[in-house]
């Protein structure tokens, strides 16, 4: 066990960055990286979101829709819904943190903008509770990869907008300004990362 | 018929349940906002140009919405964007005359003294050395700061020179600031003639360094049709503003160093020192 | 105090070429017929005319009268008649107030203040006012009001004077240390006295051996020591001059009495000597007049309002067009475009720099190479800054500290892409006193 | 002037003289200054590569080297920017590229490696010193991924036969079998197989050696580089032999050498306190050990190098230093 979940954190960290080498989640990852200190706020959101959402997705698959029983002499399993039930609490989730930091930090509030929102249909976090399922982890498991994977995430928009702050200082030729460059600075980042494959 | 009952009983269940949460969470951390402020920001230009004194156009929707401001201080928007505003808003507003920017110096690089300067090319920061290293210690330094600083693209340096183009100018005054030597003004925009000196020195001690210096010769202010058109102040005329005189007192006066010209013409670089 | 002094974090060692003038003995200028003295040479408020065109003045007379506390008044520099009272080219190339006396020729001495030989026993009171009167300030360059320094407002426990002199080039204070010592000497036991302490250390560089040799002589007799400094600039710089000599640092926008400490410069402690001792007022000091393109440099006791041209004929003229001519040092001094400017109070030196050796500005990248993080005696990170200015993010300079920077000049000596640092910096920190101004007032 | 005359003074023409800011004068420091001492440096290294892989290694070099000015120029026409070349920065990136690869490589990889450091690595970035990650090592990373088959197939070292050619089989003295590859002695002069510059460490640290001298590089971060890995591969092959070689081997071996003494301390992609050097040294020992030992790919020295590329802003950014003087603030504000 414990050596599974070491796996799954230096998988879902390093070698299967969800940005860098699965390119889930690319959405948020350009948009809110344009500045270290609202990237560093997003990556917040996204780990709290995303591991709240792997624990309660997980709880719901394991012990209600992937369960057969049956009502009044028929067989029900609900697994169909799972995608339409997790994206119901991720959803939920994210209007939560909306209406947190809409109280708590006005600022950062209005620098994510449309991006907080956006998390709900952030495929990362779907992503997140999709490969649990599939990977048939249990909710402990579940839970440890959906804020591994947020954490890898984090690692990648944190690194990638600190590059992106210094770019902004370079005198980059002007076709290849803004987003173009930062692609091709996200590209080099994800070879970088095509070095820790085989790591697990 | 079980299975989509259920689900939909499953589902509406969940549903219904984290609509429970995320309603009490509202009620708990509830923040109000005034909806009045983005339907003003909409209603603004949308420049970001910061012409207003304010960090861009939201924040100024929120000083208008708050009544610190008029919508007049939007130097872009026309009067009927400003009246719209105050409508929505139900207030009143002002009227405020169209301003367009004067760099109140003629002196370019073929007309004024200058040491060979070796250091940033930018105004605020030649400044700090030797102020400049014009021989006028009060014109124009001509690296172009309140070119860069124009978001409308209004300011060109022409031959060391900066030269505002009316027509393009919408007054926003983002320019003024900029200037180390404060040598922009905002005038009336339907005021086309203009002194373009600054330099209280006296004439002879212009003259010693500047071919377009304005010397006091009183010319301007003879040939103007009525005594206050043109003001006298120490060693230099300035147009008044409030009295302005018509276009065709540049050629009735003849002024002897050019340094009384039409805002339009030396734009088009019809006079010394700005020539194309 | 430990023989050797400390080493302050980064400096650089520029070939110091003060070898032109170095050994050249100080020679007095010759009179001329006409001085232009500029009446603000102090930092602080400008001193108020007191004489007007047509007057006749004495030597040492009273030409303008300080007008506040950090502010000193202006005497003449020789005997004459006020032939004018209007704007002279200054040092920082604006054109200044000046008045314009036409010698007399006679150069015969005014009403003066009285000498003070029995200052060991005089009022300590009495001893700062005559600072004050004889109108001396920090010749070193800064121009600072001597008598300001001498009221500090926290208890002081150190007294220092400046002769390190670590600039290249300059040897005015060197020649002055060496030729008269006694006068240094006197002015720093005077200085002593007026600050309410028994001693003061005087710090030399260690390159001037023999000036340190003839302090040391009659150190004992006052009452003073002499340290010496390692040879790297900016040793002479207030902040890292304190930190050798007692190993204290001085915060950042804190003055050197927040750590106890008053600092004065050699040439003025030798004016404070004389203008208690003989009741002379700060009317000369000692120049170099240096540089390659020079026929004959050397160090000259120059009256005040004695223009830069005078000086340069005095010294040969040159053999060559030089690139740039400058008041004080390399590293600090001022270019001029004019040979009207005149001399100062705080004109150490006049300098001109020949084509070759000129530094020439590019605009090639910073690539990071880090030797400006460690010439920096500040301990800041001009490269960074650097960068923030170039995209005119004043708010982050800043947040560097760029206001910690002492100006300098050793970031941009080092640099290999021969970036504009410094003026980089003082335009920041131009622009973020100007915000700060701007916020104080709404 | 004539000397027959009496010399009339010649006061300096006021009008020529230049107002600038100060310092007056410089040091004698130019960029390239800095690249020809790098360029020195290298040349033990390049005259080893010459001797163990005859003129193979010679065409590798000038193909590379010419290559990026090439590219460089090219580039400077079409972005209407002032030539650069003679800064030598480029020479620098065509000589560590051609360090990075094999002597047998063909002309075209050169051709492309060039392109991929001058191109992708630092003109898109605008150029010189604005290159957040080190270009030599992005073209090396590049083909390393799209040709793993011809950027790991190395060339038997033939010292002094100048023009043989012999292709041998991938294995690696960083191996498990490490110590069957080569012997200590043939990997400290360099007579092994592998990249033109990861063979002679000898070579190398008397470059290395040479630039720490120069204080060109911060010897912070190929001593905290090099002894991170060491360390970390000395206690995972004490606690499990068969898992990896003895730390003598990951040291002297692959392109730790020339990563740690010349890719890691480039300037512009390093950080630039001291604090942060010994950070991104150790956090490049880190990955480096963690790619060898349980990686998928047998080097990581490019990667890890790479990786602290990316997080040089990040250090640049939280190893700022207090300023002299700024103690004696915090103190006193808090009275």
């Amino acid at each position: 066990m414990a050596d599974n979940i070491l796996t799954i954190t230096i998988g879902a960290i390093l070698v299967n960055n969800f940005v860098l080498s699965k390119f889930l989640g690319i959405c948020p990852f350009l948009g809110v990286s344009k500045k270290l200190k609202t990237a560093l706020g997003m990556s917040g959101a996204v780990v709290f979101v995303m591991t709240l959402a792997s624990l309660v997705t997980s709880l719901i698959y394991q012990f209600i829709l992937s369960k057969s029983f049956s009502i009044s002499g028929t067989v029900v399993n609900l697994t169909f819904l799972k995608i339409l039930v997790f994206i119901v609490v991720i959803a939920a989730l994210v209007q939560l943190v909306e209406i947190i930091l809409q109280k708590f930090s006005p600022p950062l509030y209005q620098a994510l903008g449309i991006f907080l929102p956006l998390i709900t249909t952030n495929c990362a976090v779907l992503g997140a509770a999709e490969l649990n399922v599939q990977a048939g982890r249990g909710v402990i498991e579940s839970t440890v990869f959906g804020f591994c994977s947020a954490l890898g995430f984090a690692l990648a928009l944190i690194l990638f907008s600190s590059l992106r702050e210094k770019l902004d200082l370079a005198k980059v030729p002007a076709p290849l300004q803004g987003t173009a460059i930062g692609l091709i600075t996200a590209g080099i980042l994800a070879m970088v990362f095509m070095g820790f494959s085989g790591l697990v | 018929m079980t299975i989509i009952i259920t689900s939909l009983l499953f589902a509406a269940i969940l549903g219904a349940l984290l609509a429970l949460i995320i309603g009490a969470a509202a009620k708990a951390f509830a923040v109000e906002i005034d909806p009045r402020i983005e339907t003003v920001t909409d209603m603004l230009p949308g420049a970001n140009c910061g012409g207003c004194g304010y960090a861009g156009c939201a924040d100024f929707a929120k000083a208008i919405v708050g009544e610190t401001v008029p919508p007049t201080q939007c130097p872009v928007s026309s009067p009927e964007d400003a009246r719209r505003i105050a409508e929505y808003l139900g207030i009143t507003a002002e009227e405020k005359e169209k301003a367009v920017a004067v760099v109140r110096c003629s002196g370019g690089r073929s007309t004024t003294l200058r040491s060979p300067y070796n250091g940033i090319t930018d105004c605020r920061s030649a400044v700090v050395v030797a102020g400049g290293a014009k021989g006028c210690d009060y014109g124009c330094i001509g690296f172009g700061s309140c070119a860069r600083a124009c978001p409308f693209g209004a300011i060109e340096i022409r031959d060391g020179l900066a030269v505002v183009h009316p027509d393009l100018c919408v007054g926003c005054g983002k320019c003024v600031d900029t200037c180390p030597k404060n040598l922009i003004v905002l005038v009336p925009a339907f005021v086309d003639v203009h002194v373009y000196c600054n330099s209280p020195e006296k004439g002879p001690v212009k003259r010693k360094v500047c071919k377009t210096a304005c010397i006091a010769c009183r010319k301007c202010v003879k040939a103007a049709d009525s005594a206050e058109q043109m003001n006298i102040k120490g060693f230099l005329v300035e147009t008044n503003y409030s009295n302005p005189p018509l276009p065709d007192l540049v050629e009735k006066a003849g002024c002897p160093t050019t340094a009384l010209r039409q805002a339009s013409r030396h734009a088009a670089g019809e006079y010394e020192g700005v020539s194309k | 105090m430990s023989d050797k002094p400390r080493k302050f974090k980064g400096g650089v060692h520029p070939n110091d070429s003060k070898a032109l003038s170095a050994g050249k003995p100080v020679q007095d200028a010759p009179l001329l017929d006409k001085y232009t003295v500029i009446i603000h040479q102090n930092i602080g408020a400008p001193p108020e005319l007191v004489v007007k065109k047509g007057d006749v003045v004495k030597k040492g007379d009273l030409l303008a009268k300080a007008s506040g506390f950090v502010s000193v008044p202006l005497h003449a520099p020789t005997s004459g008649t006020v032939s004018l009272i209007d704007k002279c080219p200054g040092p920082a190339c604006v054109s200044v107030p000046a008045v314009t006396i036409t010698a007399d020729g006679e150069d015969a001495w005014g009403d003066c203040l009285e000498p003070i030989p029995d200052w060991p026993n005089t009022d300590p009171a009495i001893l700062k006012q005559r600072v004050a009167d004889a109108g001396i300030v920090g010749m070193g360059g800064a121009g600072f009001p001597s008598h300001v320094k001498l009221s500090p407002t926290k208890p002081i426990d150190t007294l220092i004077l400046n002769g390190a002199e670590c600039e290249p080039y300059l040897t005015a204070d060197h020649r002055l240390m060496l030729e008269q010592a006694e006068d240094v000497v006197l002015g720093a036991a005077i200085l002593a006295r007026i600050l309410g302490l028994k001693t003061a250390v005087i710090g030399v560089e260690e390159n001037k051996p023999d000036a340190i040799a003839e302090l040391k002589k009659l150190a004992g007799k006052y009452n003073v020591t002499v340290q010496s400094l390692h040879v790297n600039y900016p040793q002479g710089a207030e902040k890292q001059l304190i930190y050798a000599l007692t190993g204290r640092e001085v915060p950042i926008g804190g003055l050197p009495m927040d750590v106890g400490c008053v600092v004065q410069n050699v040439a003025s402690a030798a004016a404070v000597a004389e203008a208690v001792l003989n009741g002379h007022p700060s009317i000369e000091r000692i120049t170099t007049v240096t540089g390659e393109p020079l026929v004959n440099p050397g160090n000259w006791r120059f009256r005040l309002g004695t223009p830069v041209s005078k000086a340069i004929e005095m010294a040969g003229g040159v053999s060559v067009q030089p690139a740039k001519l400058l008041l004080g040092g390399p590293m600090m001094g001022f270019a001029q475009n004019t040979l009207d400017v005149t001399v100062m109070k705080n004109t150490s030196g006049i300098l001109l720099i020949p084509v070759e050796t000129a530094s020439q500005y590019t605009a090639e990248p910073c690539i990071r190479c880090g030797r400006c993080v460690e010439a920096c005696p500040m301990d800041i990170l001009p490269a960074t800054i650097s960068q923030a200015v170039e995209n005119e993010r004043f708010d982050w300079a800043a947040q560097l500290n760029v206001l910690a920077c002492i100006e300098c000049g050793s970031c941009s000596y080092i640099c290999p892409s021969h970036r504009p640092l410094n003026q980089q910096f003082k335009r920041a920190k131009a622009e973020i006193m100007a915000a700060r101004r701007k916020q104080q007032k709404k | 002037m004539s000397d027959t005359e009496p010399k009339a003074v010649q006061l300096p023409d006021a009008t020529r003289l230049v107002v600038s800011n100060s310092p007056h004068i410089r040091g004698n420091d130019s960029i390239s200054k800095v690249m020809a001492e790098v360029l020195i440096a290298l040349l033990p290294a390049a005259l080893a590569a010459v001797w163990f892989f005859g003129l193979h290694a010679l065409r590798v070099m000038a193909l590379c080297t010419l290559g990026c000015i090439a590219v460089e120029e090219i580039w400077n026409k079409c972005a209407k920017r002032p030539s650069s070349w003679k800064d030598g920065s480029a020479v620098v990136t065509g000589l560590l590229l051609a360090m990075n690869l094999s002597a047998g490589a063909p002309w075209w990889i050169c051709i492309l490696g060039s392109l991929l450091a001058i191109g992708l690595g630092k003109q898109i970035f605008g150029g010189l010193g604005y290159n957040p990650f080190n270009p030599a090592l992005v073209a090396r990373v590049a083909l390393l991924i799209g040709f793993p088959q011809l950027m790991t197939s190395w060339v038997a070292p033939q010292p002094g036969a100048w023009t043989a050619l012999d292709a041998m089989t991938g294995a690696t003295p960083l191996g498990a079998s490490g110590a069957a590859v080569a012997t200590l002695k043939d990997l400290f002069i360099g007579n092994v197989g592998g990249c033109l510059g990861e063979t002679s460490a000898l070579a190398l640290l008397i470059g290395g050696a040479f630039l720490i001298v120069r204080k060109r590089i911060k010897w912070q971060v190929p001593a905290a580089f090099i002894a991170t890995v060491a360390l970390i591969s000395g206690l995972v092959h004490h606690v499990n032999p068969a898992l990896t070689p003895p730390a003598i081997y990951h040291v002297f071996a692959g392109g730790l050498m020339i990563g740690a003494f010349f890719m890691a301390t480039d300037m512009v992609t390093s950080p630039m306190t001291v604090n942060g050097a010994l950070i991104f040294g150790v956090g490049c020992g880190l990955i480096t050990s963690v790619i060898r030992i349980w990686g998928g790919y047998p080097e990581g020295v490019s990667f890890s190098i790479l990786f602290m590329n990316a997080l040089t802003p990040l250090i640049d950014r939280y190893t700022i230093g207090k300023p002299f003087g700024y103690i004696r603030i915090k103190k006193e504000a808090a009275q």
